[in-house]
């Protein structure tokens, strides 16, 4: 469905990304994994068109799309839970959540899709209609992942989608992922978290510097020594 | 002193050959009578937009009000040097001048720097406003609207004055460094990365703000009475906020938090001022026309914010020896 | 008369009211744990304690030289002077700024220098900035980021940050540190190494750490007592043991297995 | 500042005459100091056309000091010391004026002012003369009187109202010298800014009290409105304007209708039977495709009276130009026939135009004492 | 007190005037957070297009209204391409830089391809008096007045209420992520100026016909105290603008009539400067402190 290849990214003179090539296939979750700085983040803001890549190709149901504005992008069903959450400022959850569904043309389906939203995260339900500036960060979270549900992504991009989420909403969180998949949804992670990202994974890399070192099942990836000594905590 | 590292060294050369070099420039006639006058708008604006941009590019807070300072200095260096003759009187000026700026930087700086960005630069707006207004409106002693001419010129020639403003931009240039470069200083710039931290910090936000505004102020002041000094009239209309925003270009044309930037800005836009002059109807034109051009290019300013060092200059030929 | 004591601290955001009545105490030299689902209010009492919001009710008493002093309405700087430091859930460094600056800063309203004294560059001045840029290379060392002294904060990667934080919060020399959320955005080996720093820097500052997590490997592990709230309100406080236990916060935090 | 360095600079060189334009041709003011470079270059291609100066080409050679006194001065010295000019003229304002004059005063090349009407611009703080500074214009004071004795003798007023723009000195001077003269009462006295365009409050103010006539010492750009304001709003008294006044767009800004009972001191009028003028008002139209304003036709007697100093004196050296000008007797331009006094200003009579019904109605003559 | 209402009515038809002009300043404000300083010079090109559209082709009041917005919002999207678009990255004085080049170029080029002079306005709209005992409205006043409130309603719902105007918010709150909902930044930001530049061309008309002249710098006074107006009613809030240009000018025509005409100015900022000691977001600005 996504296929990377020798993919560079430089911001000025530094090297983010070296050369890399991984693919996501169809109904799968996979998972990339790496230390502070390992060019996660931005991987994912070149494959959503936010960053120009200095070489390489990303395609997207074999086209390419290395060179497409990130709206068209976001119409292709390419939607990213963003690091760091950005939701929208100012705006009420309501309002935010209206946002995702922006580029949808199936208007008449958008409020089941929201009431299901709010089914699935009820703490934004009960703060509808609060500045999205003044939730918690953990509600910041839910409604950034709100936020991408509405505009019923194809392939969803999640960046370290569990950050600052309470133990048992990073349980839910994952449940949640899980079930995002198997209503048919492919879905590309970054995890600090790699022990349960790779566990619901079927497919990780794991990225070093820039650079792909590991390629393999999660399951395979759980059982490496190098990956439970470097990421795994020993 | 062991603090005279090398690199002060090669300040303190810097600044000596300038000054030399004004010297003999001035002296032996190669800087003519007109470029003087290019060269003391270029040294005056140094001292405004220095003091302006520890006020917007160091300590954070967007002030749209200097030219009242401007002109609380300029009117007292013209009405002082009416009551105290020669060099006393010029001195006695500047320094009065700066005490009243700082007083009034003090009393409107600590209710109104509360305010963040746009909300200040109104209110400063405003401040500048009133004291320009305050000013025509007092003509027992400032000569209201009419301004005051034949304002004292206490120097033997154009060269002694020339000098002794450098010495001010020099001066100033040191107080303002020596300050940024210190403890306070650098609490000062925490305000501007972010407020709400540096006060977790146990930064007093109010104080620092207010500091940086206070030298500001002052330093505008020491401009506005050389100014007044050296072109002998000033008028209400010379502080308009059209003042300020001139200062606010060269801040930011030269970087904003760049001090060295400032300097370079200034000669820069100076002489390009003094050459747009003879395109007569164009020249506003032009200079319109510079001025986009040069932010389109360099939008965060000449050397955005960083300084040109000595140190920078020694360590980038290292690097090319290795 | 304990270090710190709050008392029935209320606060309401219009009709909501993000903590309600809580009451908390801390001894010298403790380390504390606050935890409890998104929103209870956790951020929201950090804020509360350090001055960046007023109390809508209730007490805050800082024990110092003997007296209770109440830090209700104080300016969040004057706190920081009577001895309470913190962290930032969304890091707040001072990002244009190198990483020795940014600690340098914190230093100064302890052992900064007055402006006239910068301005005229005397020699006490000279020797007040020798004493700053070392105590904030000692404080670096402990942090491992000596060797990041002129790095801009920007340019760190997020554990660095995250590191340097805390160090930024340490160089104001706190009775009390609050460190909000510090492993987020770690991965269990860079959580692993900050759960020992903080252990050994309580050690050898002799401070108070009050800590919010949602790392449970880090909270247990380091924490005395844990306080845990839930939408505003206290629900549980006790040993690491016992609120694993409780069933007030398995069922509202933790989640059964 | 001083000049050290450049020993008493003159102007000229020996080749052909250069005369100097600082002028506002940009900026607040550029709507008064782009009509008056406009006239002198008219006035130096006229005399071109005759042969020029010793059958040499005079130069007209003008900078742009975008309505700021700073720059004025800067110009000024270039002008002085660079291009070496015989003579400057300009600029507009006095305010600009006054700061080229220490300049001027040290390279010693003079400048006629063409509008400069502030009393002391030609006169130093101690009272004596500025060697180099002369003006062909009347002074406000002398406008000032004559506003005050024509409201009191020919309209006879007992009661005025005074709507000023204090923060310019132009006004200031106009209202010391009318308040100083006028024998009646000064009901109110109401002040706006520079730019502004809406007075109806200010008007509403003295629209019950009990007057006779309006003076507005301003310009015609802010007049022009307030005549249309105040006469919308029911206010018939006459309007008693300066200099400023001369300009027909006051006309078409306050609409013919509203202009009834309008009375102001002109130093030239269009309607003038003298060829002279006649003939000023075609060139200037042909070239520059406007009507000429008062203003232009000051500049262009400044240009004259220059170039004819210049030949009088048969050098372009300042000093003997400056001799020469100070000399000037009857000299006959578009705004009347005059000669300089002892304090460099003109001895010239003004008219008191009036304009009814958006027309010029009469004028009379008033000559000074 | 007939005077009093009569300063009232002046107040509030001085005060529309600048709430036109500051609610298409507000609306670039809102989104980009650009001090657009030129937008008072295309108020003023607007006013000039009016005049050669009336005067020079003979087109009547209407249309000539909307030739200037149409030419108006050309120049507002075309300014925005060339001089605010390499900045979007930049800091916002150095955008602030760029709009005053901006203004400062059309000034000039005015003054050099129409002269400096002011100009009487061709009356396109005949003046009719209605007065109520001694107090008189004109229907020039009326017209501006009502524009005035119609526009700040449209604009309101426009931003509110349509997918526009919700993209807009979105935008000016979060670039990135308006990117990652699908929205076309570009788009909405020239949209943005499109709006803005057609409102100041319209102000420009309509203000020529009321006062009957306009020059080169009319821009000037009118766009700052737009932005003052702005600023004090709460930045990028439009009814906020509309409000803080009728108080503007309900203050000033309350201090010319109660005899401060010669503090006028200063005791107009003087007044701002409490007020927004007070209230330090603006008028209608909420005080939210930011979430730490
Ligand atoms: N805007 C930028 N400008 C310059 N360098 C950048 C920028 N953004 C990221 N970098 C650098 O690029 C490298 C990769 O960063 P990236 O954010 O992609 O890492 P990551 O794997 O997502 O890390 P983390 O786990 O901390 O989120 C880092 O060294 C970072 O410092
Ligand atoms: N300024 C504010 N205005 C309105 N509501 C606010 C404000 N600040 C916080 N809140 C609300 O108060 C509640 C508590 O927020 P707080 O940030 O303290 O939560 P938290 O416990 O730190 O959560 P998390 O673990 O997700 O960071 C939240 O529901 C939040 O939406
Ligand atoms: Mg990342
Ligand atoms: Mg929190």
């Amino acid at each position: 469905m996504l296929k990377v290849k020798n993919l560079s990214v430089n911001y000025g003179m530094i090297q983010a990304v070296k050369d890399i090539s991984f693919e996501v296939n169809e109904g799968e979750i996979v998972s990339l994994i790496g230390a502070n700085g390992a060019g996660k983040t931005t991987i994912l803001r070149t494959i959503s068109g936010l960053v120009r890549p200095s070489s390489g190709e990303i395609a997207y149901m074999g086209k390419d799309i290395a060179k497409d504005a990130p709206r068209k992008i976001v119409e292709k069903g390419l939607i990213q839970v963003p690091e760091g959450r950005h939701v929208f400022k100012g705006l009420s959850v309501q309002e935010n959540l209206d946002l995702g569904s922006f580029t949808r043309k199936d208007k008449q389906n958008i409020s089941a899709d929201l009431a299901h939203v709010f089914e699935r995260f009820p703490i934004l339900a009960e703060r509808k209609n609060q500045d999205a500036a003044t939730l918690s960060g953990g509600e910041q979270q839910m409604l950034a992942m709100g936020r991408a549900l509405m505009s019923k992504p194809k392939l969803l991009l999640l960046d370290e989608p569990s950050m600052g989420l309470a133990p048992i909403f990073i349980k839910e969180i994952f449940r949640i992922i899980q079930d995002i998949q198997k209503q048919g949804t492919t879905i590309l992670l970054i995890e600090q978290n790699a022990k349960v990202a790779l566990q619901i994974s079927d497919r990780g890399y794991v990225l070093e510097t820039g650079k792909v070192v590991l390629s393999d099942t999660g399951a395979n990836l759980l059982q490496s020594d190098a990956v439970q000594k470097a990421y795994l905590g020993g | 002193m062991k603090q005279f590292n090398k690199y002060n060294l090669g300040w303190f050369l810097l600044i000596a050959v300038s000054g030399v070099a004004l010297y003999f420039g001035i002296f032996s006639g190669l800087i003519s009578t007109f470029q003087q006058i290019t060269l003391m708008t270029i040294l005056i604006n140094i001292i405004l937009a220095i003091g302006l941009n520890l006020v917007i590019g160091f300590s954070g807070q967007f002030s749209l009000g200097h030219a009242g300072f401007m002109a609380i200095g300029a009117y007292s260096g013209a009405v002082i040097s009416k009551y105290i003759d020669g060099l006393p009187g010029f001195f006695v000026g500047i320094f009065v001048g700066m005490i009243i700026a700082m007083f009034v930087a003090m009393v409107v700086g600590i209710p109104t720097l509360r305010l963040k960005g746009d909300y200040l630069a109104i209110a400063t707006l405003g401040v500048a406003e009133i004291i320009r207004i305050a000013i025509i409106n007092l003509p027992n002693l400032t000569n209201g609207a009419r301004g005051i001419s034949g304002i004292a010129f206490p120097f033997e020639s154009n060269l002694s004055f020339i000098m002794v403003t450098f010495v001010f931009v020099v001066v100033t240039t040191i107080v303002i460094v020596n300050y940024i470069k210190s403890s306070p200083g650098r609490a000062t710039i925490s305000i501007r990365e972010d407020e709400i931290a540096a006060e977790s910090m146990g930064i007093n936000t109010t104080l620092y703000k207010v500091i940086a505004f206070m030298l500001g102020a002052m330093t505008a002041s020491v401009a506005g009475n050389i100014y007044a000094t050296f072109f002998s009239v000033i008028n209400p209309a010379d502080f308009t906020f059209q003042k300020s925003i001139d200062i606010l270009i060269i801040v930011v044309f030269g970087g904003i938090g760049s001090v060295t930037g400032t300097v370079v800005a200034a000669i820069v836009l100076g002489l390009l001022n003094t050459a747009l002059q003879s395109a007569g109807q164009l020249r506003m034109v032009f200079y319109a026309i510079a001025l986009i051009a040069i932010m389109v290019f360099r939008p965060g300013g000449l050397l955005g914010t960083r300084e040109f060092t000595i140190s920078g200059l020694l360590n980038r030929k290292k690097g090319v020896e290795k | 008369m304990s270090l710190l004591e709050v008392t029935d601290l209320t606060k309401n955001f219009g009709g909501l009211a993000a903590l309600s009545n809580v009451n908390f105490r801390l001894e010298e030299s403790e380390l504390v744990g606050l935890i409890g689902p998104n929103g209870a209010g956790k951020t929201t009492f950090f804020n509360l304690l350090t001055g960046v919001y007023v109390p809508s009710e209730g007490d805050i008493l800082l024990e110092t030289e003997g007296k209770q002093t109440k830090l209700n309405g104080k300016k969040p700087y004057v706190i920081t002077d009577l001895g309470l430091a913190r962290t930032f859930q969304n890091i707040r460094l001072f990002k244009d700024l190198s990483v020795i600056e940014n600690v340098m800063i914190a230093l100064h309203s302890k052992s900064g220098i007055g402006t006239l004294h910068s301005i005229f560059r005397t020699p006490k001045y000279y020797e007040n900035d020798k004493k700053l840029r070392e105590e904030s290379i000692a404080l670096l060392k402990i942090f491992k980021l000596e060797n990041k002294l002129d790095t801009l904060a920007r340019n760190l990667p997020y554990g660095e940050q995250r590191r340097l934080e805390i160090v930024r919060a340490l160089a104001t020399q706190p009775k009390i540190l609050f460190l909000d959320e510090p492993a987020a955005g770690m991965n269990p080996q860079e959580t692993a190494e900050l759960t020992d720093l903080i252990i050994q820097i309580q050690k050898q500052f002799q401070i108070t750490v009050v800590l919010i997590e949602h790392d449970m490997s880090l909270v247990m592990n380091v924490c005395e007592r844990i306080y845990c709230l839930e939408y505003g309100r206290l629900i549980a406080e006790g040993t690491p043991e016992e609120i694993q236990k409780n069933p007030a916060v398995i069922k509202a935090y933790l989640g059964g297995e | 500042g001083e000049t050290a360095g450049s020993e008493g600079t003159t102007g000229g060189d020996g080749s052909g005459v250069v005369i100097g334009g600082n002028f506002e041709l940009s900026g607040g003011a550029s709507a008064y100091g782009t009509p008056m470079s406009n006239a002198v270059e008219l006035a130096v291609e006229l005399k071109n056309k005759d042969g020029g100066i010793s059958d040499e080409d005079v130069t007209y050679k003008v900078y742009d000091n975008t309505s700021v006194a700073q720059e004025a001065a800067s110009v000024a010295t270039r002008l002085a010391t660079e291009d070496k000019v015989t003579a400057i003229i300009g600029p507009a304002t006095t305010g600009d004026a006054v700061a080229q004059t220490p300049v001027l005063d040290r390279a010693g090349v003079p400048a006629v002012l063409p509008a400069a009407t502030g009393d002391m611009v030609t006169m130093k703080d101690d009272e004596t003369v500025w060697e180099y500074i002369f003006r062909v214009c009347f002074q406000d004071s002398f406008q000032g009187e004559v506003l005050a004795n024509f409201a009191q003798n020919d309209l006879g007023a007992k009661k005025a109202i005074i709507l000023q723009d204090n923060s310019t000195d132009y006004a200031v001077g106009l209202t010391e010298a009318f308040e100083s003269v006028f024998g009646g009462e000064i009901v109110s006295k109401e002040n706006f800014s520079d730019g502004d365009t809406d007075f109806n409050a200010i008007l509403t103010n003295i629209r019950d009290k009990d007057f006779d006539v309006i003076f507005i010492p301003g310009y015609y750009e802010e007049a022009g409105l307030l005549i249309k304001q105040a006469r919308e709003m029911g206010i018939t008294q006459p309007i008693l304007g300066p200099d400023g006044f001369a300009n027909s767009t006051l006309v078409e800004l306050a609409g013919a209708d509203n202009v009834d009972d309008i009375y102001y001191t002109g130093h030239f009028t269009p309607n003038s039977e003298n060829p002279k003028v006649q003939d000023f008002l075609k060139a200037y139209e042909e070239k520059f495709g406007v009507e000429a304003d008062s203003f232009a036709a000051l500049a262009y007697d400044a240009a004259n009276l220059v170039l004819a100093a210049v030949e009088t004196a048969g050098t372009t050296d300042s000093k003997a130009v400056t001799e020469a000008i100070a000399k000037t007797t009857d000299f006959e331009g578009v705004t009347g026939t005059f000669s300089l006094d002892e304090n460099h200003n003109p001895v010239k009579s003004t008219f008191v135009i009036e304009l009814q019904d958006g027309e010029e109605a009469g004028n009379t003559v008033v000559s000074p004492k | 007190m007939e005077s009093f209402i009569q300063q009232m009515v002046n107040g509030i038809s001085l005060g529309s005037i600048y709430a036109l002009i500051a609610l298409g300043y507000t609306m670039v404000y809102g989104i980009i957070k650009l001090i657009n300083f030129a937008h008072g010079d295309i108020y003023m090109v607007g006013a000039f297009i009016g005049y050669g559209m009336i005067q020079n082709v003979g087109l009547g009041l209407i249309p000539a209204i909307v030739i200037s917005m149409l030419l108006c919002a050309l120049l507002g999207v075309v300014i925005e391409k060339i001089a605010y678009r390499p900045l979007r990255g930049a800091t916002r004085i150095a955008a602030l830089i760029t709009a005053i080049g901006v203004s400062y170029l059309l000034q000039n080029l005015m003054i050099y391809f129409m002269g400096p002079e002011r100009r009487a306005f061709p009356t396109a709209l005949e003046t009719r008096i209605f007065s109520f005992g001694s107090i008189q409205v004109n229907s020039q006043q009326i017209v501006i007045i009502v524009t005035t409130i119609v526009l700040m309603l449209a604009l309101q719902v426009i931003v509110k209420f349509t997918t526009m105007g919700k993209a807009m918010r979105a935008v000016s709150t979060d670039q990135d992520a308006a990117q990652l909902m699908g929205i076309n930044v570009d788009n909405v930001i020239s949209f943005t100026f499109i709006m803005g530049s057609a409102l100041a061309g319209a102000a420009g008309v309509l203000v020529g016909i009321y006062y009957n002249s306009i020059d080169p710098l009319m821009g000037v006074t009118p766009g700052l105290k737009a932005f003052v107006a702005a600023v004090f009613g709460g930045i990028g809030i439009i009814p906020g603008a509309m409000l803080g240009g009728y108080l503007i000018g309900i203050i000033e025509t309350m201090v010319s009539a109660y005899g401060g005409s010669m503090f006028k100015d200063a005791v107009v900022y003087l007044i701002l400067i409490l007020i927004l000691i007070v209230k330090p977001s603006g008028i209608l600005g909420k005080n939210v402190k930011e979430k730490v």
